[in-house]
């Protein structure tokens, strides 16, 4: 789960690190209520769980509270890559003499958190790492030992940090992020720029923090900042119903059982032409109220012109998954036609009950390659 | 022979007295398994269709042998299961739980490898070696016995490229599911070292996906260390695009973990990739022609 | 350093494990008010730093407060196995059902924490484990892992508690316990007994806990519990001045540079038929002002008969020791004969001016074994 | 051939800066030891006579290629220093400083065992191997080279042992000080597991004091494990008892921890114990005659 700037600020606070002092605003009337709060200049931020919102326009300096409201109505509603703009943080603007690059992140393939950190911040850390990878010191932290001094100074002294408070304030930062991390169960904690004030003080001024999902149920103050309206409208309805779905772009519907067959399903589907509309797992189950739920989603999109079905019958019977279809068909009216993949245990069973159904819309095929392509013969 | 499972598994089921359990236990049972104990706090003395339950796993080694471990412990308790499974002094460990935190895997992880102890998962399907023993939940009349090494990340997909085989005539030494999860027990390197060694085993499929680099790390293992051929099949070339690990991930380990990047690494290093399920399957038949 | 039972039973409290309710009392009219302040019978024990005090008459109960004044009039001063009894605990009588034993100390030759715990508690633990070995359940804790639940559960399940309840009870009072171990760094905490009341209550009836004199610097408030007055006065002496010091029974004065060394000194004056009088260790220092110190507090045992100064030059050299002891010589007028025995880096240079300053009492040897049998002549 | 320490040896020295640090880095230095940098925070781009001083551990084996360090770093900084040496990845690390917090030399006892290092210490003198190289405080002019291994709990001890073996003619491969505290990087098995199979070592004697069993492992070990013949010395027959760890720490190990427990383990394991160093050296000396 993705946090917002402000979100992600608030648990950065918790664990001691410097923030900027800040009000969240919903419309521009609270933009300028939060300016006059804060006094002085703000800045006001579009709150979207992606990056690039400074370029497009998404960030902007106000002088004055009505200024603040100006940029707040022309901000809120601002699409940034496919992402609505309803949320803004209004913070104090700082006065920066640097800015540095700091994160914490999950190295999968060493299997450790792994601390990264440059002077060169403020900019696509991309960049750095392909332009200039010598200044971006990379340290990894044993998930046993934890995190000691040492680490601190490796990343400061590293880096070529000069002066000794300083440095002080950035291994103690560095330390307080760890803590963060992994007492957040936090898979990301990125902050770009930390910045060093005229006045010498770190500041993390912005904050982009993934939580683990899995380890949501002990942090439900961080699960309940979750906003859904991130989450696609179709998808959310059937997540609701607990199949796991991802909208695309295609004509043909799929659904399966297991991420990986899915996954391939996909793949086959675009290799005889055909362009999937969406990622559907029914997981374990399959029987007939999940076939009906995931069908109706898959159905509902005006883009799916036909259904591919694909079940590897392993603990899942291909002759239930059958039984959960044709109950399926008699609940709901289906326009699109189902092409029917089984495998594995009691496919023919499965194969024969769809046969003797004869519904004029549902095609079995053989194999997964066959299948799709008559799912794509049929959407087109 | 086989590998992390055979005739000498002595199992230990964490959670007998569940429903998955008991139900996975049973069938593994059913199909040869030894399974020799169940654990589960509480229920010590009790029986599940004669399979005698300890409260502590501990206490299952000391009285039935147990060498080996299956997991069905819920994601919250299971991170305690393994580390008490760890300390038991188990050799094989298979987690079939899905859902455990990352950050308790990453400790876990690095726990499991002070000691002796292969662990499998978690959030995978098993372990099977065909007409040795079962351990999780692969079904396991999909699969043959023969001299395939099968690895993979994903579960369904690994029964449809075993069955794919089956229906070639080629049977496996033994089908491991390591799971999907970012951080799990035995990684791609780990089986396909196992295989290597292993003299039944004379070729081996890899079934990769989308994420991390593990599947590069792996070609770059087999160009350099593995005799044995090796042939691969990844998913996700059209995928939709996982969550990114903000812009940090990226740039960690240098590939971009798209099912792609991971064709172009492994045909580099000279290993086979299927387009299809049906194609790796029909690649290693005719390997086992020449 | 070893806690009283009072303030282990503060530190545990600290941890939310379960104790007793009870005032500090340091004279009998101290007992008589706590008595009256907590109500109901009360038990008065002894406060020393050592076992055995039950059966030493050093716990009574009192069922009125004038009761509490005369028990604590006759424990008071009380001698208990040499340590004179200068602090009582009264507490709230407890009703017993169960008496278990469970301790968390650190294992040496494991490198591990180790919990044992029995419900064969109330009596000494060494009798348990020689006679009913298989009652005593041992469980380590690997200091990477730390404590989780499985290890609580093996302990209870181990022990064989019945009552589920009961069960999670002392689970959750081990992972206290563990917390409270690591938490203060101690190397003891022994609870014995471990009693369930009559209401299926836990209480942790007695606590003897020890800390690790290195880890003192970060808790202040434990090094604070520090009773001085258990440190015999000699010794106390010898502390402030930065001498390793330990009075024994016998009547040749001990010093030498190295524990070992000093250890192994010991042993030849026994292995010549005399008995040390003290253990004292210079250190690594063997300058002027450390000697002296040494030299005033091994001289004022009237034990003392004999003096052996025992040196192997090594970094320190002899012949500055030398030096040292003609200084202190000079300062200090000292009536017991004094035996130098030198080796290592400058020993012919040493015993060449100690020979040069001519002293009667001051007695050069060549070998450990030699000076040893000439310091048990002397001090015949 | 010596063990631990040896020409190979490049040494960083930790807190070089310090007092002791520099003093006795000079001294290592000018017996022959290559010591190739010191790590002190705020001092890199300095150096000590020449030596040169990096911020980081791991700077200075990037720069130096040291592989072994020596730390003189004060006791509250002393554990975040050694996971510093650890993780830099060296081969050695001799740790000097005495007052360590023993939760904190669990935790590194531990975590170094999963690591390729040598963690010597903390609390002791050091290692050296005579005419090769000298890590510590240990006083070299007491030491010759020679055939015989002396490995030993204390400090003024060993020199007294090694001083009176000189005297007889006897030299040394290596002489290991592992430390008095409660818990060292190596134990004594450790030791003499290393001194069997370097080929320069013909005897070795070892030098145990009161407390713990270390040394009755050690017995152990020598009887199953070694074909060198061993000596002994024991140290604190009549010490005075020690803090006892409260009831629990005698029934602990079995063993009682005297040094006369310990004497009857080693005699009971076919070791000679001398009952005074100079008896120990004479044994030894008798041995060589044979």
């Amino acid at each position: 789960m993705d946090l917002y700037e402000y979100q992600g600020k608030e648990l950065f606070r918790r664990y001691g690190l410097p923030t900027g002092e800040g009000c969240l605003a919903r419309t521009p009337a609270e933009a300028r209520a939060a300016a006059e709060e804060l006094g002085g200049s703000v800045v006001v931020k579009a709150q979207v769980l992606t990056g690039g919102r400074g370029k497009a326009g998404g960030v902007k300096v106000a002088t004055s509270p009505p200024e603040a409201e100006t940029h707040a109505a022309a901000i809120l509603g601002m699409d940034i890559k496919r992402h609505t703009v309803r949320r803004l943080w209004v913070e104090r603007t700082t006065e920066i003499a640097r800015e540095y690059y700091l994160s914490l992140t999950l190295d999968r393939g060493a299997k450790k958190p792994l601390f990264m950190f440059t002077t060169e911040g403020g900019v696509e850390i991309e960049e750095v790492a392909a332009r200039n990878p010598e200044v971006l010191v990379r340290l990894h932290v044993d998930p046993l030992e934890g995190f000691h001094p040492w680490h601190g100074r490796a990343l400061t002294f590293g880096a070529g940090i000069a002066d000794a408070a300083e440095r002080r304030q950035i291994e103690r930062l560095c330390a307080q992020l760890y803590d963060a991390f992994t007492g957040c169960d936090a898979t990301l904690c990125e902050i770009n720029p930390l910045v060093v004030t005229a006045a010498g003080e770190l500041l993390a001024l912005d904050a982009k923090v993934s939580i683990d999902d899995n380890a949501l149920y002990r942090h439900e103050d961080i699960a309940a900042m979750h906003d859904p309206e991130t989450v696609p409208v179709e998808e959310r309805a059937a997540r609701e119903k607990g199949v796991t779905y991802v909208k695309l772009d295609g004509e043909i519907g799929i659904l399966g059982n297991g991420a990986g067959l899915v996954m391939s399903t996909l793949d086959l589907v675009a290799i005889a032409g055909g362009r999937p509309a969406n990622f559907c797992d029914l997981g374990g189950g399959g029987g007939a109220q999940g076939v009906v739920d995931a069908l109706e989603v898959i159905s509902a999109d005006p883009q799916v012109r036909a259904i591919f079905f694909n079940v590897f019958g392993g603990i899942t019977r291909c002759d239930e998954v059958a039984r959960g279809i044709l109950q399926a068909l008699g609940q709901i009216t289906i326009a699109q036609p189902i092409v029917v993949r089984f495998d594995g245990t009691n496919a023919e069973e499965g194969r024969l009950l769809l046969a003797e159904a004869g519904l004029p819309n549902l095609h079995a095929e053989p194999t997964m390659l066959e299948a799709a392509k008559r799912a794509v013969e049929l959407a087109r | 022979m086989a590998i992390i499972v055979d005739k000498s598994t002595r199992l230990v089921v964490q959670n007998l007295t569940g429903r998955e359990g008991s139900f996975h236990a049973l069938r593994n049972r059913a199909y040869g398994t030894q399974v020799v104990a169940g654990a589960a706090p509480g229920h010590g003395g009790e029986d599940v269709e004669g399979i005698p339950v300890f409260n502590t796993v501990r206490e299952a080694v000391a009285e039935t042998g147990a060498n080996a471990a299956a997991t069905f412990v819920p994601a919250r308790f299971a991170a305690d299961a393994l580390y008490e499974a760890i300390d038991a002094g188990l050799e094989t460990i298979v987690c079939i739980t899905e859902g455990i935190p990352v950050h308790e895997m990453l400790r876990l992880h690095r726990y499991a490898r002070t000691h002796e102890v292969t662990l499998i998962g978690p959030n995978c399907p098993g372990v099977i070696s065909p007409g040795k023993a079962n351990v999780g939940i692969i079904p396991a009349e999909i699969f043959a016995q023969g001299s395939v090494g099968l690895v993979s990340r994903s579960g369904t997909l690994t029964y449809q490229i075993g069955y794919e085989l089956a229906q070639l005539g080629l049977g496996n030494t033994t089908v491991i599911g390591i799971g999907g999860d970012a951080i799990v027990g035995s990684s791609f390197i780990d089986i396909l070292g196992r295989f290597e060694i292993d003299p039944e085993t004379e070729i081996v499929v890899m079934v990769g996906e989308i994420g991390g680099d593990e599947e590069e790390k792996a070609a770059r293992f087999v160009a350099e260390q593995m005799t044995k051929p090796v042939f691969a099949y990844i998913a996700g070339f059209t995928a939709p695009p996982g969550k990114t690990m903000g812009h940090a991930g990226a740039i960690i380990s240098g590939s971009s973990g798209t099912a792609q990047a991971k064709k172009e690494a492994l045909e580099a290093c000279g290993i086979e990739v299927g387009t299809t399920p049906t194609e790796v399957a029909q690649l290693v038949y005719e390997r086992t022609r020449r």
